[in-house]
């Protein structure tokens, strides 16, 4: 049965609530109202008004309380409803949550997984279209993942909630009902996805490009259109994990290919791409045959509103078509 | 009486609005014209908003639009009076307090359209609307950040030694978030000319008020930070009027900050995309019954200020007046797409942006 | 009566504190033992720290330190009758709490020392102290983020439908801040089984408490969540205890969340490198004369529950115990470099680290 | 006369207090205890309590109410004690100050200088040592320094403070009274420092270090040493400047010196490294002859307390002399 984005993410939550007991809901509208796109749709109604909170409007308070309650032997699945909202939450995330196990040598643990609704390109702007994953990307002790299938999107979240660490779990809004990516998804309760490596979406030996959650959409179709028009073959690499990073599939991609483009939807300077760069320029420059490109959007504080202007912030298609034109004739 | 001072060392419990939605408070003070004015405006802030609304239900703009309809006498009792240099500061559903502190209709819809007329250029979301030449502040979407800012902007009236006043504007959900008590606390320690506006309408998106806070009046919690918290109607346009011009003569003469607590509603869902399944019909239509707009027409019948005929010119007027204002707006382009790359810095970016240079080696 | 339960609906004036520094609260109910232990844990704490300080001055162990001394009615009030499944959650003032819970002065003096045998092994602060075992929050600096984590150990209880409860201490500097608005509303929104203790010592660092808050009585704060708020003569250790034990049955029995506000002072500097000169001579003499441990002695002298002699055995044998604890942590070896890398993630992550891997070209 | 980093600092701050009546500070302790470190010391006897603000203990309000402030026409340089401490500000910073402008459409600024105090290496432990220089270095919107000399402590404050954008000055505490750094410093009232470039700090042609703050002194001990080892000369450039960043001056001098390396005191993951190496192999690949090599802490959640942690932890002398010397014999 073809599953959507968003459906996956609920079967995961309901799944993982049934089989235990300690694993519950926090946020604004989680509940009644089962979320501002209806992805914890008929929790509240299974699990009843413990187990799936409506919050007050604190983002701070839903974080850091899931933290303590993580401590004290709890599995907190809390919920920030737009990341642009995140900033609340930020001393919770990454001062205490980041932070507890290194600081008590391992004694003090949270094990919690922060649901993160993000991305653009849906009209939002400027305060419902942030992607800002670098701010958790950055911090050492966060798990951070971004899936962009529904496969993955239901897998890694059982994961996460089953690791024994905080999971920040990125999942980006125009993938919750994108027919194009409906597909099935394992059934089994116990399904877990690996939260530790990227996956070779398609494989290829003349240039890698590397990107993640709704951006391996355009990429996908930029590789093909390369291949029809040129014959030249792409590996396309979703990077899943923000952080720890996998640095060993994307070097090795890059000791085959010699070509690297990275595709982001966050703007450039300070991206996931400028340590992907980074480290392939470290770790993989005997490879390297062209300068690493990198596809953003512009060093703007947020996405405009009007279409214009958002059109021209948003990654896309052509934009990487250009760049990948320009990494080939290299 | 419909209001009542809460000094903080005695907080009483809030007074209940009046039955069948009659406004139940006087005030002798209060002139003929005004409480003309207060009406006409009502009625114009209501039109303008289901203009709104009908132009966002047949998508003829983008994005949300997140009306305050039902409430307007909140807006109307607090913004009417202010002079150009006070400052407001609004929140996502306060786009009419654009009209009520002067704000051209051209430009408030160029705004709902994103058209380069619009003040930010369309740059934010619709509903988002603010006016650099009449002090009120371009809201960002994050709840009560306004009211910071906004305190700010109290804090440097108050070096500057001038009389000017902020009224900061925002939900009940508001005030959970620490960035509420922050500025609360702030404008209490150093007594800032500001109003600090609570429209409790009950529901934050779909969260109950019960769900936000325990207290059964958000007035209660200018108790801990040392200056007067208010109840009032939010529906009693006469009430709400008196107890906001008095909190703002206050401000204005260096009184210090106080906290209004309106208690009203919004009849529609969060945004026009929401149906707010999670509240009851009878809710709803009880509080349609408490109607402010109808209310304050019966007071001023019963004060023989009214009549249809009034009204329906209010009607006539405004009503092409919106019609003027949307073909306006209609027309206007949008901006060019290379202008996402302006109004970054007080320095321009776009050749930084568009023509990254590339090095060749020396040897 | 030095305390005084206020309900949100009619707050009142703090009670003032004892003349002379007498306790001034009795209650019939506090058994002549636990009065003594009372005591005694007092005397302990503060040779605790004066110890801690000395050796600090020595510079036998790095980093700072933040002593509570003269405030020790509070922390012993509040800790003396936990349960080892009770949750505290620290402030950087609150290391006595520590030993109070039961924490082996080995532990604490390795803390100090930031030895291997301490519980986060040489990682945070000296004064930073936590231990799992005994269910003590380990702190960040950040003031009042303890209150968050420890709300949420609350939510946890109360999920698990035990009956532990949580104490969360800050100082009267950390209701400025948001966070701690956001843990007490949403306390109150859930009737959690904690109380927050409000250590309200007039000073955060230079700060004086009239710039931190427009009230005179933090208490009062609670009144905006919706549960009891009261301010306790924090000096006086029955007073102290009588008001946290009965805001932890209270908590206990799920009657929710109580605030205390404990007005006290800090003898010393913020920090031991604070000469604290924003405050005068005299305050500093005023309150050394309102000593919580003399008038404790006083008390029990009244009760006739106190000797000289007994007095000086505390003295004697807890001296020994500390020369035996800081022997122990002198001699415990630090963290070997490489250990820096652990305690990360709940796996290794060493190799990572250590093994960057090159990749070679495949032609 | 010779002036340290701190003393710099307050001569910056009480020149434009008596130039601009509109110049303000806000913070805790700022006042009559004269800051933490005494960085603002005499200015609250000088200029009273209304123009040196003890704030409450609420990092969210110093900054948002300086926002409101800067935006009615005030100039507030408002201070963060400990970097560690600015996730309560995070909303005001990121999502306030960087964005009015834009937001806006240039109706609304707010010229503001935020001065924060950072860096590690003092034994502070977890708290009190970290850099966080990233979160803010990602943000379009806000200019972000970090000036490594009194010189530029003074120049580069007093040119943010009259600056029409939001700044976040980052001052590094070891700096303060580091006698080493002591120097003449330009008395002039009007003497200003570029916001916009780097320096080059030591010229040279087989290398090229980049780095800010307090690693510059390590880093030109370096230079130094390896030049007295092997004869080799390395060109040191003082970043300054965090965002925007500057695209011109490192890619030439890597045209000139083939070789990279990054020394950053914070982590390697997403520290300001990742980016300037990201720009170098996309703008000067060519010109690259070794791997881009970055001298990073550790990626671990932050600096802890005892001292052989704390040492395993901080970039220092030794550890870039090894990178050095790998980067030559490359
Ligand atoms: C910090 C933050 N969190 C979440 C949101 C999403 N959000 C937008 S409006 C809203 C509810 C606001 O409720 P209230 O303050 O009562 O205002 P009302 O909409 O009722 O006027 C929420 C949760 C936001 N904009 N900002
Ligand atoms: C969020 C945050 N801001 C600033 C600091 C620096 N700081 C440490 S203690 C302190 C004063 C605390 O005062 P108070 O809460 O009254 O506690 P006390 O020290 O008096 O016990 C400050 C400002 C911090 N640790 N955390
Ligand atoms: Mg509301
Ligand atoms: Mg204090």
């Amino acid at each position: 049965m073809s599953v959507s984005y968003l459906d996956a993410i609920n079967a995961a939550l309901n799944e993982e609530m049934r089989r235990d007991p300690s694993v519950f809901i926090i946020g604004e509208d989680v509940g009644v109202m089962g979320g501002a796109f209806g992805v914890t749709k008929g929790l509240y109604e299974e699990f009843g008004p413990d187990r799936v909170i409506d919050s007050p409007l604190a983002e701070g308070i839903i974080v850091s309380s899931s933290i303590g309650a993580a401590m004290a032997g709890m599995r907190p699945v809390p919920e920030i409803q737009f990341v642009d909202f995140i900033t609340p939450a930020m001393d919770a995330i990454t001062q205490q949550a980041a932070k507890l196990r290194y600081r008590s040598a391992g004694a003090q643990t949270c094990p919690l997984t922060l649901r993160v609704c993000y991305g653009g390109g849906t009209g939002g702007g400027m305060y419902h279209s942030q992607t800002n994953t670098t701010w958790f990307a950055h911090e050492p002790g966060l798990i951070v993942v971004a899936p962009a299938t529904p496969t993955d999107a239901k897998g890694m979240l059982k994961a996460s909630i089953r690791q024994d660490d905080p999971v920040i779990y990125f999942e980006h809004k125009k993938l919750y009902r994108l027919p194009a990516i409906k597909e099935d998804v394992p059934e089994s309760a116990d399904f877990l996805s690996d939260l530790f490596h990227c996956a070779v979406r398609r494989p290829g030996k003349d240039a890698t490009i590397v990107t993640y959650g709704f951006m391996l959409q355009p990429s996908l179709q930029a590789a093909e259109k390369i291949a029809e028009e040129t014959g030249a073959s792409i590996e396309v690499i979703d990077l899943r994990v923000l952080n720890p990073l996998d640095h060993e599939t994307i070097p090795n991609s890059i000791a085959k290919t010699g070509r690297l483009c990275i595709v982001q939807e966050d703007h450039r300077t300070l991206g996931i791409g400028s340590e992907i760069a980074a480290t392939a320029a470290e770790l993989a420059f005997d490879c390297l045959d062209a300068p690493i490109l990198r596809v953003a959007a512009p060093d703007v504080p947020a996405i405009p509103a009007a279409e214009p202007l958002e059109q021209f912030y948003m990654p896309d298609l052509p934009k990487i078509m250009t760049a990948m034109r320009q990494l080939l004739q290299y | 009486m419909a209001t009542k001072v809460k000094e903080p060392a005695a907080p009483a419990a809030a007074p209940k609005s009046a039955a069948n939605g009659r406004p139940n408070s006087e005030n002798p003070l209060i002139s003929d014209d005004k409480l003309k004015q207060i009406y006409s405006t009502m009625v114009k802030c209501r039109l303008l908003e289901e203009r709104a609304r009908t132009l966002k239900k047949q998508a003829r703009f983008k994005g949300n639009y997140y009306a305050a309809v039902g409430q307007e006498a909140v807006a109307v009792g607090a913004g009417i009076d202010l002079r150009p240099e006070d400052t407001v500061a609004p929140s996502h559903r306060d786009f009419i307090l654009n009209f009520i502190k002067g704000v051209p209709l051209e430009i408030m819809f160029s705004q709902l359209y994103g058209r380069v007329t619009s003040p930010d250029k369309g740059r934010s979301s619709p509903a988002h609307c603010g006016y650099a030449p009449l002090n009120i502040i371009t809201p960002a979407s994050t709840i009560a950040a306004q009211l910071n800012i906004g305190t700010g902007v109290a804090l440097a009236n108050q070096m500057k030694k001038n009389d000017n006043v902020v009224v900061a504007l925002s939900g009940e959900g508001s005030t959970s978030l620490g960035f509420w008590h922050e500025a609360l606390n702030f404008a209490g320690v150093r007594n800032l000319p500001i109003v600090y506006i609570c429209q409790n309408n009950l529901w934050a998106e779909s969260v109950s008020v019960k769900l936000q806070t325990r207290v059964d009046d958000i007035s209660l919690k200018a108790t801990g930070y040392g200056f007067p918290g208010i109840t009032v109607d939010g529906n009693d346009a006469v009430a709400m009027y008196r107890v906001a011009q008095e909190a703002i003569a206050r401000a204005r003469s260096g009184g210090g900050p106080t906290l209004i607590e309106a208690k009203t509603y919004r009849w529609y869902g969060h945004s026009e995309i929401d149906p707010a399944k999670y509240r009851s019909a009878e809710e709803v239509e009880e509080w349609k019954a408490k109607d402010p707009n109808a209310a304050m027409e019966r007071y001023l019948t019963g004060k023989k200020l009214f009549s249809a005929e009034w009204k329906q010119q209010i009607f006539d007027s405004f009503n092409k007046e919106l019609d003027a204002a949307v073909e306006y707006a209609e027309k206007q382009p949008q901006a060019q797409p290379i202008e996402c790359l302006d109004h970054l810095y007080s320095f321009d970016v776009r050749g930084r942006e568009l023509d990254r240079k590339t090095c060749t080696p020396q040897y």
